[in-house]
């Protein structure tokens, strides 16, 4: 704290050493985290309560097919991830075509999750007491499609921004020295895959 | 208008040493509270601008920082110490004496139902009656209270005997505690329980113990298990209500779904 | 400039207003959808007295119940049969407002008072930025908090009114209408909640990115203004705490409207999830709700009593130590609850430890102000209030951390007395010196000192002749919601204290309208503001009032801690952190170890 | 705390192989499932198991698609920071089973 020190001062304070916006998307995940980790909380108080509402892994919810879902998010973050390294050293051709690949992913994982959702409750797994119908109890559907519902609702919204970010990238908005919509394009987006590596556990396997 | 600080007489066994933990805490905020508004009323007078006068020139002083960090801590410690063994005591039912009474509090929207073991002082058996709105004990005897709700959360709220415990709908959370004097108390709602919250009380009779028996036995033998509120009862309600509040019917109306407020209108 | 020195990948730069410069932005960009943090600022403050407004107005309603009950507000016809027929206020009407009043005061009064108002105006000026890091996140934050108000108020107009279930809308009778009979309003509350809680969210994530990375060359940690360490903790409050809120908020409504049972007893619900996951959010609440009061008060304090702040560095670690016990409190609101005795016996510990670092603050104000040059100017009188009362609201505290004497007093009028000291006494006598002190250099006049002090003195007065009598009440058992306590025999006695109580409220609100006369007349009439009217050290104070668009032309280096008051051997009695150490002053500085 | 004296140019950074990553996740998704529904372990080894891989999956993704493991420590501590909070959230069962 001498005076020199801060006289040759001429440049602002480190900070975190990082850019704003990553700063700032990096600080928004963490709200995520607790939102998440809120809704986590009320499913396992509720499971401790009244484990007689859930049924064994794999007898009302189809592991397969979600099994596959999980692969085809974690191969959505590989190309996304990709698509950032692309543009890190400004190949524009690759952060195209990866972001592209991560698009049609995450778009598919929506999808199969829709259609997971349609047959489900035509098999009377609903979020609704009254008109649940399947093996377990009412609380396992509606903290199943409470928990898995804003995962992908978190999804959705990630692959509309993918969008938003492949059409920038197409007017050659990036470059090697200005990829920052890329890479908190890519944080979102893995969180978003951390988060479902989370609930897959906990929803589907245990 | 009662300005005053102190409690209300306590009439339960565990009544007086909450009051003095009350009384014990009121000394040490109060003997701060002044030290701290006296300094501050002191130095705003002695430090007051004055021409030429100028400020001290100081950033703190961390030997002054380590004692008002650590006494105070050492208060607040001897505070929660003080308090522990009294919480135990008036919330653990083990604290209960092993002849405790048992009885049986349901709330709902807005009533309470208190169930009597009857002469046999055993709950779930043919003897046992109800009463709305009405608590009648044995002095001197503990009474083991099993506390449940209906509908939404209310609060179990005895202020003499300074007993007060949330009655939660899919819990049964025991309630214990021993009154000390006979005579005629108040059951109040404490917790926020929908338009009637306000009128949710009931009466607290505290009966010598010969007296006691022999209500139990009267009570016992009349044939209705559930027993209609004695008009004492209701009229109080509902004059009161209304004296409160003469467009109550109106206004309750819409919410007339409610079993218990078209009872309360009855 | 770039602030960010380290890493390419986005060069977010910081556009400082060259001299000169004509603000050439269309009307709309410049006052309507402006991304300067300072008319944000100005916007979030008339949104929020607005609100205050509203419900103070509420509160009149209610001390007229408790006052007169059941006699016909005069006028008050105008409410309409299903809430008050005749202008006799209805007890489904009493609960709306106790309910309304509680959210409209913390959630759109208080906390954008501190938060959206001192945040948006102080943290870029303070930390020496051009403006916040994302100007247009930091627009979006204030225009989703109108649509969450307008929700919310537009609530009392549906049929069923307003939410009823109290301002922590316990379940299940904040789950189900059948047991409130509020259907929409219920639903509304939550719906309005969890859009605030985006526009919270957006706030928490620019504060923190802007005090973290765009300090200003020479502001180091220990050299930040307190407010600005006081809203960088508060941020964080609100950005972990906020989102279990939105999460349980959003289980409520699904409950409400799906027809899910979280928090339903029957098909397996739990009501006490709902007490468990409001409060995990509401004492960091709370605390969210005084930290930037206190930082407000050290600054004027410190710059009322032409003092440095007494043990600045034990301040800020105490406002840390506040905000990270606030987490592992939250069970002392559920002493009551049925929650398992042995873990109340834990919470009452760690509550009782929040009490020493709330000590320190209080200590170290006094410290401040001793020996000092005490000048009383309005926002002074303000912040002294604010030691005074926050003092009688945080020993009030204790008793209920007590958790045998919180068996009696919980849920009654000593916990209203707490929350209005606490509420009113601190962060509201903060907020009142906070607008006091830099509504010069926002608006640039200042606000009228006669009016100010008369308006501080009548609002003392009053406010203590409210809310000091409600501890008496609450210690002779009169129990908080309550419609008409006549009910009870033991409280109909005290049917006078209420209507004293209900006399002072009146005038109280009353005092208040010339706070809002001296506001609104100040905005034109008022005497020009010099740059600097307070001789203060913060950087904002080196800036024409107002600062002009992007702030600073050039961006400023700090040299020393903002609270450089009375230093010696200098002959003004302060000395701005901006200013170049002269020769002569750097060598009185080292002589008298100045930590500059 | 802070050194002035950082230089202004960017920090070559270092990248891992991505796809090393993306086989390690996929070789644990699979463990997991095949302990989920072919080991006979007891219950609560079953379960925290279970936890374990799926943390350690989280942990790869956030270290090296995240870039975690490159960035300066306090971003890392500013990320790590709120964990015991989240943790406390979701483990407030601990709270309202004891009784
Ligand atoms: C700004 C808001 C604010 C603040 C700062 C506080 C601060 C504190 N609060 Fe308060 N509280 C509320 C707002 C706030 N509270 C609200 C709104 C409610 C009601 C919620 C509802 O509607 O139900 C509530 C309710 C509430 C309860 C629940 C009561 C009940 O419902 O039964 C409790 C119980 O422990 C409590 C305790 C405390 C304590 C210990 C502090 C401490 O932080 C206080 C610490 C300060 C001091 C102690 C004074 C200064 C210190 C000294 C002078 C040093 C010497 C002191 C000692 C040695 C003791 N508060
Ligand atoms: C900061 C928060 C705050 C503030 C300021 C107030 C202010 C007041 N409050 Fe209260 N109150 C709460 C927070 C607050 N309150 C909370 C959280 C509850 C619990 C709710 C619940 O139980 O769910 C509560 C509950 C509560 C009750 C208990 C109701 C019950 O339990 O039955 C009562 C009863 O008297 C009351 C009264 C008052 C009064 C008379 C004021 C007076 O001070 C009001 C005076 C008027 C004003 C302060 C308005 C002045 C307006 C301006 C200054 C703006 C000027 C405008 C411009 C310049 C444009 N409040
Ligand atoms: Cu029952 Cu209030
Ligand atoms: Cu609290």
């Amino acid at each position: 704290m001498s005076q020199t020190a801060t006289m040759s001062a001429s440049r602002p304070m480190e900070g975190m050493k990082v850019y704003n916006l990553k700063l700032g998307m990096w600080v928004f995940l963490l709200s995520e985290v607790m939102f998440f980790s809120s809704l986590i909380g009320a499913y396992i108080i509720l499971r401790f309560a009244h484990p007689e509402h859930w049924a064994e892994p794999n007898v009302v919810l189809n592991v397969p097919l979600t099994g596959f879902n999980t692969f085809m998010l974690i191969c959505s973050s590989v190309t996304m991830v990709k698509a950032f390294a692309a543009i890190e050293h400004g190949d524009q051709a690759g952060l195209k075509k990866w972001l592209i690949a991560t698009i049609i992913l995450g778009a598919s994982f929506v999808g199969i999750q829709v259609f997971e959702y349609i047959k489900l409750s035509n098999e009377g797994f609903v979020p609704v007491a009254a008109r649940y119908a399947a093996e377990g109890g009412p609380l396992y559907g509606s903290t199943f499609y409470t928990m898995t519902g804003f995962h992908g609702a978190h999804v959705t919204i990630g692959v509309l921004a993918l969008i938003f970010t492949a059409i920038k990238a197409f007017k050659g908005k990036y470059s090697a020295s200005d990829y920052g919509g890329v890479e908190i394009m890519g944080l979102y987006w893995h969180f978003v895959d951390l988060v479902w590596i989370i609930l897959f556990t906990i929803v589907y396997l245990i | 208008m009662d300005w005053g600080w102190l409690l209300p007489e306590p009439v339960s066994t565990f009544g007086s040493e909450i009051d003095s933990i009350y009384y014990v805490i009121l000394a040490i905020t109060g003997v701060i509270f002044v030290l701290v508004e006296v300094a501050l009323v002191v130095f705003l007078v002695k430090y007051r601008h004055r021409e030429g006068h100028r400020a001290e020139y100081s950033h703190g002083n961390t030997k002054l920082e380590a004692v008002w960090t650590i006494v105070p801590f050492i208060l607040v410690m001897v505070i929660a110490w003080m308090s522990m063994d009294v919480w135990l005591e008036a919330k653990m039912v083990s604290h209960a004496p092993g002849d405790a009474l048992p009885l049986r509090v349901t709330a709902k929207q807005f009533e309470w139902n208190v169930t009597y073991p009857g002469p046999d002082e055993k709950l779930d058996t043919a003897d046992d009656f109800v009463k709305r709105n009405q608590l009648h004990l044995p002095v001197g005897r503990a009474v083991r209270i099993d506390l449940a709700s209906e509908d939404v959360i209310h609060s179990f709220f005895l202020p003499d005997f300074r007993v007060k415990q949330d009655a939660v709908p899919g819990m049964v959370i025991p309630v214990w505690f021993e009154a000390t004097a006979a005579g005629e108390y108040t059951l109040g709602c404490a917790e926020l329980c929908g338009l009637g919250h306000y009128r949710m009380r009931g009466s607290v009779t505290v009966h010598e113990s010969a007296a006691f028996d022999s209500w139990v036995t009267e009570e016992g033998s009349e044939p209705p298990a559930v027993e209609t509120p004695t008009p004492a009862d209701t009229a109080g309600v509902d004059l009161e209500a209304a004296s409160a509040n003469p467009a109550a019917p109106e206004g309750h109306d819409h919410s007339s779904h409610q079993p218990v407020s078209e009872e309360e209108r009855a | 400039m770039s602030t960010m020195p380290i890493e390419v990948g986005h060069p977010s730069v910081q556009h400082w207003a060259e001299p000169g410069h004509a603000d050439d932005r269309s009307f709309l960009r410049k006052y309507v959808f402006s991304t300067d943090h300072k008319v944000i600022g100005c916007q979030f403050l008339i949104f929020s007295l607005t609100f205050l407004l509203i419900g103070g107005m509420l509160a009149m309603l209610i001390r007229w119940q408790l006052g007169w009950p059941g006699i016909a507000i005069p006028g008050g016809a105008i409410l309409g049969e299903a809430k008050a027929p005749g202008g006799i206020i209805l007890p489904e009407f009493y609960n709306s407002l106790v309910t309304m009043h509680g959210t409209f005061m913390i959630f759109f009064a208080i906390m954008p008072l501190l938060v959206g108002v001192f945040g948006n105006w102080l943290i870029p000026l303070h930390v020496g930025a051009a403006d916040m890091a994302f100007p247009r996140l930091n627009m979006a934050s204030f225009w989703t908090a109108v649509p969450a108000g307008l929700i919310m108020i537009a609530s009392f107009f549906v049929t069923g009114g307003a939410a009823a279930a109290g301002w922590t809308g316990y379940a299940p009778l904040s789950a189900n209408p059948e047991y409130s009979g509020v259907y929409m309003g219920q639903k509304l509350w939550c719906v309005s909640l969890i859009v605030l809680g985006f526009s919270s969210l957006m706030g928490a994530v620019n504060y923190i990115t802007t005090i973290v990375n765009m300090r200003a060359p020479g502001m180091k940690w220990m050299r930040l203004p307190l407010p600005v360490w006081a809203l960088f903790i508060t941020a964080i409050l609100v950005l972990l705490a906020i989102p279990v809120l939105t999460g349980a908020l959003i289980l409520l409504l699904f409950d409400q409207t799906i027809g899910t049972t979280f928090f339903l007893p029957k098909d397996g619900g739990q009501p006490l999830m709902w007490q468990h996951l409001f409060w995990y959010f509401g004492h960091p609440e709370v605390y969210i709700l005084i930290l930037p009061a206190m930082g407000i008060t050290s600054e004027v304090l410190s710059n009322g009593s032409r003092k440095p702040v007494f043990g600045y560095k034990f301040m800020v670690y105490a406002i840390v130590a506040i905000a990270f016990l606030g987490w592992v409190v939250w069970g002392h609101h559920m002493f009551q609850s049925g929650m398992n005795p042995l873990l109340g016996a834990t919470f009452m510990t760690s509550t009782m430890v929040i009490a020493v670092p709330s000590a320190i603050k209080v200590f170290n104000w006094l410290g401040t102000i001793y020996r000092g040059d005490i000048h009383f100017h309005t926002p002074m009188l303000n912040a002294l209030a604010f030691v005074a009362m926050f003092v009688i609201g945080g020993l009030s505290g204790v008793f209920m951390a007590s958790t045998p004497v919180d068996i009696y007093i919980h849920d009654t009028y000593f916990i209203v007395a707490h929350i209005h000291y606490v509420l009113f006494g601190g962060s509201l006598f903060a907020i009142f010196a906070g607008i006091y002190f830099w509504f010069p250099k926002f608006f640039g006049r200042m606000l009228n000192p006669t009016l100010g002090k008369i308006h501080f003195a009548l609002t003392f007065v009053f406010y203590n002749l409210v809310f000091f009598p409600m501890h008496n009440l609450g210690l002779n058992g009169m129990m908080r919601r309550l419609y008409d306590p006549n009910q009870y025999e033991y409280l109909a006695q005290h049917q006078p204290m209420n209507t004293f109580i209900s006399v002072s409220a009146l005038l109280l609100g009353a005092a208040q309208l010339i706070f809002m006369f001296n506001f609104l007349w100040s905005l034109r009439g008022g005497k020009k503001a010099p740059s600097n009217p307070w001789n203060a050290n913060s950087l904002e104070w080196t800036l024409p009032s107002p600062p002009p668009h992007g702030n600073f032309t050039t961006m400023p280096t700090v040299y020393r801690g903002p609270y450089e008051y009375s230093v010696p051997g200098r002959e003004e009695d302060y000395w701005p952190q901006n200013e170049p150490p002269t020769d002569a002053g750097r060598r009185t500085a080292e002589r008298e170890g100045v930590h500059a | 705390m802070a050194d002035e004296s950082v230089s202004e140019e960017a920090v070559e950074r270092k990248r891992p192989n991505y796809y090393l990553v993306w086989v390690y996740l996929l070789i644990l998704t699979v463990a997991e499932v095949v302990v989920a529904f072919m080991s006979n372990l007891p219950e609560t080894w079953l379960i925290l198991l279970l936890l374990f891989l799926a943390v350690w999956k989280a942990a790869l993704v956030a270290m090296y698609y995240m870039h975690l493991k490159f960035e300066p420590p306090r971003l890392v501590l500013m990320v790590l920071a709120p964990i015991p909070f989240a943790i406390l959230i979701t483990f407030t069962v601990v709270v309202m089973e004891i009784r």
